[in-house]
């Protein structure tokens, strides 16, 4: 992908570009999500162990894996922007960090629900439990520090640098954690010990997981379009004061 | 060093740097307390009515007092406030534009130059009703254009029976009822 | 004085004065979010270090919840006091207000209502969902959010002696812990007393009162400090 | 040119310009020891707090000890972070080390440095005294010392990020914090990891390196990432 | 606007308050970087040269770059150890009392006026072996003896080969090899 955008990396033949994409990508998300929903809560058969309520898992498990990519993507769109002084790579990875926000919440959210019934607690300090915690907070300091410099052009350049050291750090923290764990009694339900997943299962998630990159597609792309419109709208204010 | 001041007096404090200008005009604004001697207002000593004191006066030293996230307008607001003034936003849009403002007028303070900073600190006194001002350097940072405009204001407010001591390295002078210099030296 | 009546300008009373300040405060605040977040996400992620510190034993954890939760509480309440004068200070804005005619006292006042509504009142609300972390039961979250809404006003009080204090002094943030962290420990010993009670099926009343007495002293006294402090800052 | 030669000036080279930097910063902090003890105390201060938070259960405190202290000591480098950078940029002394011909990520390495000999080393001395109030044993207060020279060095660095990110911005102590903490995570679990191993009898030798590749890591990047940072701050 | 200094040239930007010459002269340093054109020294562009360009500069801009902490003599050596130079106390000693700060060596700065702080961060331009300077507002807050010998230290300077860029709201000439005024407006 991120070849193709620089190749469109000015604003100009970006913006109509996006505007052509959106809807396609939204209309897809929409599909893929509802038949994916479908699968998993319809199709799918109750699991023998876990009853009805490992159904979230087709929520769960997508959103999980998006937290982790949209970060890293986001990490990868600051660098190009530092390296190529392109405003369009800031904008994208500005874009980029609610959408990622949100499915690592979503991830912590049906995680705990989940977790309620299968370990009889809301939150258990779990290697992945904790790394998916932290991934939040690195989120929140990417927005914090963008939301605290109001010199767009600084903000832009800071909070990719923060991206940046932050994308070092999520490995580290993700085995630090999974170390750290190990050290203890052996930690409560450890989620790389899933049920081998039937394939239909898989399958769900899947489609999911392809409606979740669409629907992310859509919506980063639409945050760009605006913030391009609002930074144009800003420079002629100031031309014509 | 004794001196008294009148309804349209200006007190225009000359010294080399260090002279003590800055720390004598702090005392008058009873801002810090002197050793020896005592600043007295319409013939009482100003301890005893610090706050009573204070209302009148409207100081302006070497810090900017202006918050850098606030923009012009609402910076200008607040510090008249603090002097117990309301003022339509509309007026103060004027004071500002007038000073040469007009495109400032929205932008956080940091933004502005040097001299724009202080333009919005000055503004102030367009807009006050008090009845002694303490200006230390006032036209620092202040290009020719505004440092004439706020001359004209200093005469104005004299000659309308207010009181003014003030510094400044720049020689001049101002045709009010009563212009008195004073030299300081180290 | 020409000046003396300017057309649209009208004197304004204290409260009028008063109610500025507050509000300018919070503007200013608001104008850089992170502020208003940040004690907030400070509190959220400084609470999950322990665990991480502590290995994942949830008997452990809820034994050290109340102190853990407390403390950091206390902390990040203390890690906002810098702001709640200095800048002011720094540009001269303090001088301005204290040149103003209004009593000082009161000034003071509005300006720690103002750092417990942005720093301290947040608190309230997030610990409940930290406690979950460290599974605590709803009685214990209670208590927890009651001793917070009492304390934290207290913290704000008190702290702004220790802010008033170290006007001009830099690396002033760590200078000011030491200052007011003394100061702080009947806040917290009465504070986290009252959830430990709960976790040991005892009434945390006698706690909250106390708390409450702590925080009726603070109210009286902690702004007359301050105020005082200020004046000897700026001379 | 006439000034090209001045008799009593000559020209020195970048080691000694590093050293003025790192000997300066010293310097100003011991001007006002208050930055220099005010770290130390705090953390003596707010590690006492915990007891006093939870009852005096021996064995708890024990048990809370690894974590407590290690996020204690996190906590109050973190709060010395602001200092690193941020008065030579209000002043403008900043501006004028940029302009230096010097190497900025050497310039900034030094800063490190001092802030680390302020504020991180002294750490490491008093911990173990702390320890004790938590009855924590010989081996396990050895631990913790060696854990502390090698994890707050790696603190100031990792900080340093932050630091400079924030220059200028007001409010940035509490910015400052929600920017690191999440980097200082691994630091703390390997940090208190150690200690943990020791008090459940495992060696401490993993956790131990681990910690070192994290400094390691950090002596490379850090510094790199900082100095980017302060030029971005600049313009 | 374009422009070329030659050794012993002095620019003399003059404009009102925001007319950008801060942002100019900040650009002269490759402390900002011009969203248009460039800055070439020596015919290079000083981009590809950032370190060995900012060999030959002194800067001095609205902000002090003294430590308040620090005394005078103190502030003095380590800007000049940033410039590169080991200058003998003794020397930094003559240098401050010749600009009459004699009672001010031991104070911390934090204890001087204004104007004596200001006097404390030229004093480098006594000292330094550069080739350009850039001031910005030197004469801010300086008593009339301190402009003077300001004027006539950068007079000297040009008359060696040194180059200057400098802004003033105050007008002066300079009797300078090539004295060049440049008037920006807004
Ligand atoms: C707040 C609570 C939770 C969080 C933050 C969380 C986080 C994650 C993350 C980050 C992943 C992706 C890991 C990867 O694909 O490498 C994941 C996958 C998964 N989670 Fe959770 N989880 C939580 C609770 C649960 C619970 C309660 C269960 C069920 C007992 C569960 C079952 C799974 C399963 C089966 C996977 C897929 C494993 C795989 O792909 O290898 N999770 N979770
Ligand atoms: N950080 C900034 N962000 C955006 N605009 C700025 C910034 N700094 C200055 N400006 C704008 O650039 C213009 C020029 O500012 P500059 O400081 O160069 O003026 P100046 O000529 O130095 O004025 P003065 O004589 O008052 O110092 C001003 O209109 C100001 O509003
Ligand atoms: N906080 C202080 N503590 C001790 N001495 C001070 C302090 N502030 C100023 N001084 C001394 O008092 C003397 C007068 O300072 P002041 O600022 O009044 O001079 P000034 O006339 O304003 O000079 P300038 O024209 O440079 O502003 C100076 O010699 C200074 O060293
Ligand atoms: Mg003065
Ligand atoms: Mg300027």
């Amino acid at each position: 992908m991120s070849i193709n955008w620089y190749k469109y990396a000015s604003p100009k033949t970006f913006y109509p570009l996006a505007g052509k994409i959106i809807p396609w990508c939204a209309a897809g998300a929409a599909i893929l999500i509802a038949y994916g929903l479908y699968i998993g809560l319809l199709v799918a058969p109750t699991d023998f162990q876990q009853g009805e309520g490992y159904r979230i898992i087709f929520v769960h498990v997508p959103a999980a894996w998006f937290s982790m990519f949209l970060y890293l993507l986001m990490a990868l769109y600051a660098g190009m922007g530092l390296v190529f002084n392109a405003k369009l790579s800031y904008m994208m990875a500005t874009a980029i960090a609610p959408t990622g926000a949100m499915f690592t919440f979503l991830a912590l959210v049906t995680g705990s629900l989940w977790g309620k019934p299968m370990w009889g607690a809301w939150w258990v300090w779990d290697a992945r439990l904790t790394s998916e915690l932290i991934l939040l907070f690195l989120y929140i300091g990417y927005f914090s520090l963008q939301a605290a410099i109001d010199d767009k052009n600084r903000a832009d350049k800071a909070s990719a640098v923060l991206a940046i050291v932050g994308a070092i750090n999520v490995p580290i923290i993700y085995f630090s954690v999974e170390w750290w764990n190990t050290l203890h009694q052996g930690s409560s339900v450890s989620l790389t010990k899933a049920p081998a997943m039937a394939a239909i299962m898989l399958q769900g998630m899947l489609v999911m997981a392809i409606g979740f990159w669409l629907y992310s597609i859509a919506v980063i792309l639409m945050r760009v379009r605006n913030e391009i419109t609002e930074r144009e709208n800003k420079t002629l204010q100031f031309r014509q004061e | 060093l004794d001196f008294s001041l009148n309804n349209g007096a200006v007190l225009y404090l000359q010294g080399e740097n260090g002279a003590g200008k800055t720390t004598l005009l702090r005392t008058l604004c009873g801002l810090t307390h002197p050793y020896a001697g005592g600043v007295s207002w319409c013939g009482e000593d100003i301890k005893g009515m610090a706050e009573e004191y204070s209302k009148n006066i409207l100081y302006i030293g070497h810090l900017p007092g202006i918050k850098e996230d606030l923009t012009a307008i609402e910076n200008l607001q607040f510090s008249l406030a603090l002097l117990g003034l309301k003022v339509e936003k509309q007026e103060v849009v004027e004071v500002l534009t007038a000073l040469g403002l007009a495109k400032a007028l929205h932008l956080p303070t940091r933004m502005l130059s040097q001299g724009q900073k202080r333009r919005v600190l000055l503004a102030r006194l367009w807009l006050q009703n008090l009845s002694l001002w303490i200006l230390d350097e006032p036209f620092t940072a202040l290009d020719v254009a505004a440092t004439a405009m706020l001359k004209q204001k200093i005469e104005s407010f004299a000659n309308a029976g207010g009181i003014v001591a003030m510094t400044s390295h720049q020689d001049f002078t101002l045709n009010v009822p009563h212009f008195m210099q004073i030299k300081l030296d180290a | 004085m020409a000046e003396a009546l300017l057309p649209a300008s009208k004197q304004i009373g204290t409260l009028s004065v008063l109610y500025h300040i507050l509000v300018r405060d919070i503007k200013v605040a608001l104008r850089r979010q992170s502020d208003v977040t940040a004690v907030f996400f400070f509190f959220i992620i400084a609470a999950s270090l322990f665990p991480l510190g502590s290995g994942s034993d949830p008997k452990l954890l809820n034994a050290m919840a109340p102190s853990v939760l407390w403390v950091t509480a206390l902390l990040s309440c203390m890690l906002s006091l810098p702001r709640m004068f200095a800048s002011d200070h720094a540009d001269g804005t303090l001088e301005q207000i204290l040149l103003s005619n209004q009593p000082a006292v009161l000034i003071v006042l509005m300006k720690i209502l103002a750092h417990w509504l942005l720093s301290g009142l947040p608190l309230v609300f997030v610990a409940p969902l930290i406690g979950l972390q460290f599974n605590l039961t709803g009685d214990q979250l209670q208590v927890l959010a009651l001793s917070l809404l009492l304390g934290t006003l207290a913290l704000s009080l008190i702290g702004s002696i220790g802010a008033a204090l170290t006007l001009g002094i830099r690396g002033t943030g760590v200078l000011i812990a030491i200052l007011v962290l003394p100061l702080y420990i009947p806040v917290l010993v009465f504070g986290a007393g009252a959830v430990n009670a709960v976790s040991v099926g005892m009434s945390p009343n006698g706690a909250l009162s106390l708390l409450g007495a702590v925080l009726a002293m603070a109210l009286v006294f902690a702004p007359l400090a301050s105020s005082a402090a200020l004046k000897i800052a700026l001379e």
